[in-house]
């Protein structure tokens, strides 16, 4: 059997707050934040469940504009705000409990942000002393 | 709630004696399709690459002109990827494990000149 | 000065298999405070999809984690396959099931072990870790792999299990189940257990819902919260009815995934009784393009894989919401204010698998 | 040896110089010139005392009558004028309660002036025997080095809080004044004496107590001297029933003690009931606890080594009397449930006087416990403990003195790796805290001779106070181990700086350190010079207390205890230096760890207080309750049963 | 244990002390191991360890802690000789709990969280078991009234008769001092606890090796008390001592590690009531 | 064969491994592999161990914690690699928060192939490291540098 059908609703970053308060408000739960490259800007996804469906928003994002943090709403999207802070270098602002970069620490500063970096960066035999 | 509900699982363990297979002085326990480590039949080998491109860990290095198979043993995550995309099929994964040792190790399988016979050789990297 | 302790716990140490820290702020020995970090496990898989075939990368989202590693891989298929619109063979799904499922008891043995170890129960640990090489026997004697199966592809899997096989399987299982109830028994009944988990590490309800829980955490504070309902793969068929308890401590949580034990063994009986027979595999041609979040039912609880891919054989994204990175929030929830002892106990009721949740 | 009379006008120059030292001390402002003073009368009433003790081995108890005929009126007056006093100041500051039991006080103390001279039979007023010679000892040596100790810590302490009130000559007085009640109390027989320099040494410790002038000081000193009053003035209804029933002639210590059970039984317990309240036995104990508020030397002096035991003297006075008697049992468990609920209380609490506080109630339960059961094996114990904790106590309490003033806190937290800092201040505490409850040393040999002796005696009463020993035993470990542990648990080490201590202070840690290890290897003396022929004296046959094989074993673990260290140096540096384990992320030196959110912790580790089940207001409210429970069934049986 | 001369006693004990511990302790873990379901280690696994760790070069947060744990050792060892010299049971005891303090001591002086926190429980686990002891020694000399353990050992007779409350209450508080779970709260057996080692998380190479030998010492102590309860019995008291250690195998393995209150708490309770109760009525008696 | 090739304890530590090789660690100790046959027991601590196992690569920040724990190991002691990771970087070599095998930061002595190792390698790898600690322990008492 095929997985079910996906919605994807794309928002304003200002209706944010008020969308996700309704949510919370109708009994979602959050499931998770994610966030993708879109060309050169970004796009982050909130994903809400209810009875075993999935619903989503999209937000738009960049590096430049911080986003308003859920996590008065929903404590628990401070992981994955956290998170996406620190790989994509978009930042949030107002994180109930905030790393301040430190949630994942990497060898180069976001990871997966605009300054894309190449995958291949090791010589083929790595292993010696 | 109750105390020493364990003594009854401890008591058979204590009379159907240990469960441990005494490796080394045993031998290991192995199925026909475990996977141990990957080998290459070299005559067979057309040097296309394929396995090369196709490997999620980069452990293998083929030179056509040099017709050498060269495979990182500490690299190989024995995931049969590369046997799957063999075109001759001349890939395969058998059930022994590798030996650990002091040194990583590479693997270097020289293919035959079109008359001559196989040959085989380890190589360390330094 | 106050009356503090402030130790460090982790990222080394015996307690923990996997490297995750707390900063514990303790009263006596009371948990005033516990923060935890993450970060000592994390490789950066999510990048490679970038570099990889998306076929080839079946075998990284299987290592993203040794304990998960089918369902990964699983569910980073089936996200592909949706994309892709490709139909698999039935057989195939069938098949998955059933590796999920032993997979599953691998995973929920290793846990009851280790749970078991975290209160200094050690034989308890020895006796489940000797139940669940028996299942790492079956994988190993159907995969060829004991922790990582490497069967999944996209487009089905890469090796079937003939009648003989199956006939062994179930064969297999009511020995299986004795083991089961022996073990769970003590988990369920054992004084010192008992005093080790009832009323341990309690997350109400209403909590358990708001902070996102996935898996035996919400399942144990009372809400059926389990992906396989949704009959994603072979489920639709198989009579899947999820474990709730409502106890919503250490003990509910545990008592869970023992119940779970069961369900797994019911699951691959069905699922044994009604698989179809059929190819295991379609070929797969062309790229993907498009963009999906697939769910499955890890051990830990609901996993969801997020693969956007724009026509290259690379994916452009691919994004795993690991269940431990869910569990989190409730976590932190449930330290506060424990005792030292039960540090491990509720750290481990969550079930970390840090492997997953930093990929 | 002296003779009767020379030896008789030491015993008066004992109460009487130190009297004259007081008087002078007051007048004295200049600081050289009270150092001197200080000095020459400490040595001389140490010196004094010591011969007395000395003496005390092979005399007979010598006894006195003054030929002074007056003295008694004078007594009297001066009686009338310390409760004057008393209601004086609880007027000013409205302390009711106070003032009505002084007032009581007074008319009982009236009524028994009227009876007695109306009836009044001669006894000899003072006396000394081996148990006041070891008195004597104590409040003459430790008092004469708390003294000493006090003026270099005086200037400290105005020099630290340059907001209370600079008044040494008056507190070196009042040191002074006390020391004489003190002398007075051991050496009086007349019990109407005694009873008017045990109000003195209460009046001497609300004055020190309140000397700080702050709020709580004076809130505390008034505690004090409630309790002190409220158990003082069983002391007068004791002299009424023996005006009235039994005669005048057992207003006598000696001569009430002789009678036996049978006639001194009812005054013997109301005064033990003053003796209770005097060694702040639950339910009194509060005021010890708040009299801590008192600069160090007082509380060494007064609240731990010498005044408190003048509570347990008493009641170790009468200790034949309550032999085998439901008053003495009665007594001895209030002395056990003081032990083990102030012991428990101890854990729960970090400020080091406190600490110290409690567990000098606890001991003092400890003697109280022995001298209530009253047989001669439990009296040794008590007078061995008596000895012993005079002795490590002080030095405790100075050595805590000492440190407060240089890391300017008396919490025991803030004690961390003091051996770095200052090894020689904490090598004397912890001699001290061993001193308090390790095997070799004094304490410990105390508590098992009262077990030896509590398993035989009264049974089954015997057995229950064997039975608090033992969980008591166990507590007392607790509190005491870890804070050694404290002392010498070592993060990062400090600079070693001592300079700034006054020498005077090193010198008398330094002796009673030497001390506390002298009398662990002199205890057999003490017993076979001392107290064995004093307890022969009160009992008819004494059996062999401690054996000599058990003598030799304890010799040898002090020896290995002392030897040990110097095979410290042999560990030092055969090993390689690694920081702690701090899972695997030390940052930064080796006590800070990287903690979460990206900020480097210091570790920090403070010791257990166990709060839920040792906290000290729940403890204390179940331990009060059961000694108000005790106290009053105790003043039943003496008063409406009449002693039964 | 008939009239040997004290001090060939007390020789003996230290020399055979730690052949007899090895022994046992390396039975015991074999014993475990096959409760578990394991084959376990050689019986001289013990002796292989200490000897291990003596050839370790030492490191060390400061050079003191092996001072701590050698005075441990010394009179743990003082401790023993003096137990199998006869001498006087009180005294013993006392010169154990000393030897503990040292152990703690050592465990202090690091300033290290787990050997911190550990001392602490090791406290915690004296002053959970002080009293039961005192309370058996009290309990000993009730029934053969002389406090020398020479004499008990002689007791013609069988003093557990008399006292069965107490032998109970001090077989519950040996699972504290043999380190055993469900009371293994300080330091325990295998590391995969909370607290890492414990108490002996900082020690290494010889001091870890000295606690090693203390725990052996200290083993056969503690089974020369159960021999006190036997009197002159020497079969029996051998039974018992094989039954007694066997059951404490048997608990350890079917128990988890319980929290210190409860620990505690129990303990005390289970003295009290059992010990407590017993010597109380012996004295009524 | 001298007592510290009869008593090896181990530390295990994991350094960004997938967890496949963790639990094939632990399950050494487990009834059916027990490497208690071998007197090997996990100690969890460093102060305590012989022979340090690592699984996994090494990533940015435990790079500290794997030197660390090395640091604090008594001599003798031997490193060992376990699985593909440990020794090479596997196939997380070319993530961008991997640096490579356990021997980019502490020297290895042996490694142990396989993904997940077996069970079965890990004993063989540890009973090699046997051999390796004995050598060390002869060129201690010999005072070599860097291993006193």
């Amino acid at each position: 059997m095929k997985q079910p059908q996906q919605t994807i609703e794309t928002i304003a970053v200002e209706d944010l707050i008020n969308r996700v308060h309704s949510f919370h408000d109708d009994g979602y739960r959050l499931v998770q934040i994610s966030c993708a490259a879109e060309g050169e800007a970004f796009e982050v996804t909130y994903s809400f469940d209810k009875d075993l469906t999935l619903t989503h928003l999209r937000i738009p994002a960049s590096p430049d504009k911080p986003i308003p943090s859920i996590s008065r709403i929903y404590l628990a999207s401070f992981v994955y705000e956290n998170e996406i802070a620190d790989l994509f270098g978009i930042p949030f602002t107002g994180i109930a409990i905030d790393y301040k970069g430190t949630f994942i620490r990497t060898s180069i500063p976001h990871p997966f942000g605009s300054s894309q970096i190449s995958v291949v960066k090791k010589k083929p035999e790595g292993q010696h002393e | 709630m109750k105390v020493g509900v364990m003594a009854l699982t401890v008591l058979k363990n204590l009379v159907k004696g240990p469960a441990t297979i005494r490796y080394p002085y045993q031998p290991a326990k192995v199925t026909p399709v475990t996977r141990g480590h990957l080998v290459i039949t070299i005559d067979d080998c057309i040097f296309c690459g394929l396995c090369r491109m196709h490997c999620p860990a980069d452990a293998i290095e083929v030179s056509k002109p040099d017709r050498t198979w060269r495979l990182n043993q500490f690299q190989c995550v024995i995931c049969g990827c590369c046997v799957s995309y063999c075109p001759k099929d001349c890939l395969s994964i058998e059930q022994i494990y590798l030996p650990p040792t002091t040194e990583a190790t590479i693997v270097t399988v020289t293919g035959p000149e079109p008359e001559k016979k196989e040959g085989q050789g380890e190589e360390v990297a330094g | 000065m106050s009356k503090q302790i402030i130790v460090p716990f982790g990222p080394q140490h015996p307690v923990l298999p996997e490297p995750i820290h707390l900063d514990l702020v303790l009263e006596d020995e009371r948990v005033v405070e516990a923060i935890p970090s993450i970060g000592y496990v994390h490789r950066g898989l999510e990048k490679l999809v970038e570099k990889r075939d998306y076929k080839d990368y079946v075998f990284i989202s299987e290592r993203i984690c040794g304990i998960c590693s089918f369902i990964h891989g699983a569910t980073y298929c089936q996200g592909v396959e949706q994309i892709m619109g490709i139909e698999i063979p039935r057989r195939a799904e069938f098949l998955r099931a059933i590796w999920s499922e032993y997979s599953r008891m691998h995973s929920h043995l290793l846990w009851l072990g280790c749970f078991a170890d975290g209160m200094g129960y050690e034989n308890l640990f020895m006796n489940c870790w000797k139940v669940r090489e028996k299942i790492l026997d079956v994988l190993e004697r159907t995969t060829g792999g004991r922790v990582i199966q490497g069967v999944n592809r996209v487009g089905g899997v890469s090796r079937d299990m003939d009648a003989a096989e199956l006939k062994r399987i179930l064969s297999e299982i009511p020995s299986l189940r004795d083991d089961f109830t022996e073990l769970t028994r003590i988990f369920d009944e054992d004084l010192t257990v008992q005093t080790r988990t009832k009323g341990i590490g309690i997350l109400p309800k209403d909590k358990a819902w708001d902070l996102g829980a996935v898996g035996p955490v919400i399942r144990g504070s009372g809400h059926a919260v389990d992906v396989r309902s949704t009959g994603y793969g072979a489920y639709d068929e198989l009579d899947f009815k999820p474990v709730v308890r409502d106890e919503a401590d250490c003990y509910a949580r545990c008592m869970v995934r023992a119940e779970e034990l069961f369900t797994s063994l019911d699951l691959i009986e069905n699922a044994i009784d009604r698989i179809p027979a059929g190819d295991i595999m379609v070929p797969v041609k062309g790229n993907p393009s498009g963009e999906y979040y697939a769910r499955a039912e890890q051990p830990r609880g609901e996993v969801i894989h997020y693969v956007k891919a724009n026509g290259k054989k690379n994916l452009a994204r691919h994004r795993v919401r690991t269940p431990t990175l869910a569990n989190v929030p409730a976590l932190v929830q449930m330290l506060a204010g424990c005792e030292l002892a039960d540090v491990p106990v509720i750290v481990l009721t969550i079930d970390p698998c840090i492997g997953c949740m930093e990929r | 040896m002296l003779s009767n009379d020379t030896y008789m006008e030491l015993l008066i120059f004992l109460i009487l110089f130190p009297l004259l030292m007081a008087g002078l001390l007051t007048l004295i402002q200049g600081e050289n010139f009270r150092r001197a003073a200080v000095i020459s009368g400490a040595v001389l009433v140490g010196i004094a005392s010591l011969i007395t003790l000395a003496d005390s081995i092979t005399t007979q108890a010598v006894y006195y009558s003054v030929p002074v005929d007056m003295i008694g009126i004078l007594i009297f007056i001066g009686d009338i004028l310390i409760s004057g006093y008393i209601i004086s100041v609880s007027l000013k500051a409205r302390q009711y309660l106070v003032f009505g039991i002084t007032i009581l006080q007074l008319i009982l103390l009236c009524a028994v002036e009227y009876l007695a001279l109306a009836d009044h039979a001669h006894i000899p007023e003072l006396f000394s025997d081996q148990l006041s010679g070891i008195m004597a000892a104590i409040i003459g040596v430790i008092g004469g080095l708390i003294c000493v100790y006090a003026l270099g810590y005086m200037r400290e302490y105005h020099a630290e809080h340059p907001d209370r009130p600079d008044k040494r000559p008056r507190f070196f007085g009042i040191m002074f004044l006390f020391l004489s009640a003190m002398f007075g109390v051991v050496f009086s027989n007349n019990l109407l004496w005694l009873f008017f320099f045990w109000e003195i040494t209460t009046l001497c410790s609300f004055l020190l107590i309140r000397y700080p002038e702050t709020d709580e000081a004076v809130k505390n000193a008034f505690r004090a001297l409630l309790f002190n009053l409220v158990g003082g003035a069983c002391i007068p209804v004791a002299f009424l029933v023996i005006f009235l029933g039994q005669g005048s002639q057992y207003i006598g210590l000696h001569e009430l003690v002789t009678a036996g059970p049978g006639i001194a039984l009812i005054p013997a317990g109301l005064i033990a009931v003053a003796g209770l309240a005097k060694s702040a036995q639950f339910p009194f104990s509060s005021w010890l606890v708040g009299a801590m508020v008192a600069p160090t030397p007082v509380s060494a002096l007064l609240h731990s080594s010498t005044m408190v035991k003048a509570g347990v003297y008493i009641i170790a006075r009468f200790a034949p009397v309550f032999e085998g008697q439901i008053v003495g049992i009665l007594i001895a468990l209030i002395g056990g449930i003081t032990f083990l609920a102030a012991s428990a209380i101890a854990i729960s609490q970090s400020n080091a006087k406190k600490v110290l506080a409690y567990s000098t109630i606890a001991n003092l339960g400890l003697i109280v416990a022995c001298c209530g059961v009253g047989t001669a094996e439990a009296l040794w114990a008590a007078i061995l403990l008596i000895v012993f904790h005079a002795i490590a106590k002080s030095l405790l309490f100075l050595s805590v003195g000492t440190v407060e003033h240089q890391i300017h806190s008396r919490d025991i937290e803030d004690m961390t790796g003091l051996v770095t800092k200052m090894p020689r201040i904490t090598m004397m505490i912890l001699i001290g805290i061993a001193g308090m409850f390790l095997a070799p040393f004094g304490m410990l040999i105390s508590k098992w001779a009262s077990l030896h002796a509590f398993v035989e005696s009264v049974p089954p009463y015997g057995i229950l106070l064997v039975i608090i020993i033992a969980y008591g035993s166990g507590i007392t470990a607790f509190f005491w181990a870890k804070w050694m542990g404290k002392l010498i648990a070592v993060g990062e080490p400090q600079t070693k700086d001592e300079s700034h201590i006054p020498r005077s202070e090193k010198n008398i840690l330094y002796i009673l350190s030497a001390l506390t290890i002298g009398v662990c290897f002199g205890f057999p003396i003490i017993s076979w010079y001392l107290i064995e022929p004093w307890l022969l004296t009160m009992y008819q046959s004494v059996t062999d207390l401690i054996s000599l094989s058990n003598i030799e074993i304890m010799f040898m673990m002090l020896f290995l205890v002392l030897i040990m260290p110097f095979s410290l140096a042999r560990f030092t540096h055969s090993a390689r230096r690694v920081p702690r384990y701090l899972c695997g992320i030390p940052e930064g030196g080796s006590t800070a760890f990287m903690g979460s959110c990206g900020i480097n912790r210091e570790i920090a580790l403070s010791n257990y207080y166990l709060d839920r089940i040792f906290g000290e207001e729940r403890l204390s409210r179940i331990s009060v309750g059961m000694g108000i429970f005790l106290i009053v069934l105790l003043l039943n049986i003496l008063i409406i049963g009449g002693g039964l | 244990m008939n009239s040997m001369d004290p001090f060939i006693a007390a020789a003996l004990f230290i020399i055979l002390a730690p052949v007899v511990g090895i022994l046992i302790t390396g039975l015991d873990r074999i014993l475990t191991a096959r409760m578990q379901g394991r084959v376990g280690p050689p019986v001289l696994q013990p002796w292989y360890d200490i000897r291990k760790l003596f050839q370790k070069k030492q490191v060390a947060v400061w050079g003191a802690q092996s001072f701590f744990i050698f005075c441990y050792l010394i009179f743990i060892i003082f401790t023993g000789a003096l137990f199998f010299g006869g001498g006087d049971i009180l005294l013993v005891i006392f010169a154990f709990t000393l030897g503990h303090v040292f152990l703690v001591l050592g465990a202090y002086v690091s300033y290290s969280p787990y050997a911190h926190i550990g001392a602490e429980r090791e406290l915690i686990q004296l002053m959970a078991v002080e009293p039961m002891i005192i309370i058996a020694a009290i309990g000993l000399y009730q029934v053969n009234g002389s406090f020398l353990i020479g004499d008990m050992a002689n007791h013609p007779g069988l003093p557990i008769l008399l006292l069965p409350g107490v032998f109970l209450g001090f077989i519950y508080i040996l699972t504290f001092k043999l380190r055993k779970s469900p009371f293994d709260l300080a330091t325990s057996h295998h590391a995969h606890q909370e607290l890492v080692k414990g108490s002996t998380t900082e020690f290494s190479g010889r001091t870890l090796a000295m606690v090693e030998l203390a725990h052996i010492y200290e083993l056969v102590v503690m089974l020369g008390f159960i021999w006190l309860f036997f009197g002159d019995n020497l079969w029996l008291c051998i039974c018992a001592i094989i039954i007694i250690m066997v059951l404490e195998i048997l608990v350890d393995n079917c128990t988890s590690r319980v929290r210190w209150q409860d620990a505690m708490t129990s303990a005390w309770f289970v003295t009290l009531v059992a010990g407590a109760g017993n010597i109380f009525a012996l004295s009524i008696m | 064969m001298s007592y510290l090739q009869k008593s090896p304890w181990i530390i295990h530590y994991d350094a960004s491994s997938c967890n496949g090789c963790d639990i094939e660690v632990l399950a050494c100790l487990t009834p059916l592999y027990d490497v208690e046959r071998f007197g090997i027991l996990n100690t969890g601590n460093p102060k305590h161990a012989d022979i340090f196992v690592i699984t996994g690569g090494v990533n940015e920040i435990n790079k500290e914690v794997v030197q660390n724990i090395y640091e604090q190991m008594p001599h003798p002691k031997v490193v060992v690699a376990v699985g593909i990771c440990a020794c090479s970087g596997g196939v997380f070599r070319e993530c961008y928060n991997i640096s490579g095998g356990v021997a980019t930061v502490i020297p290895v002595d042996v490694y142990v192939p396989g993904c997940a190792a077996r069970p079965e390698s890990i004993i063989d790898g540890i009973v090699q490291a046997l051999g390796i600690l004995e050598q060390k322990r002869h060129a201690m008492n010999a005072g070599v540098e860097g291993t006193v």
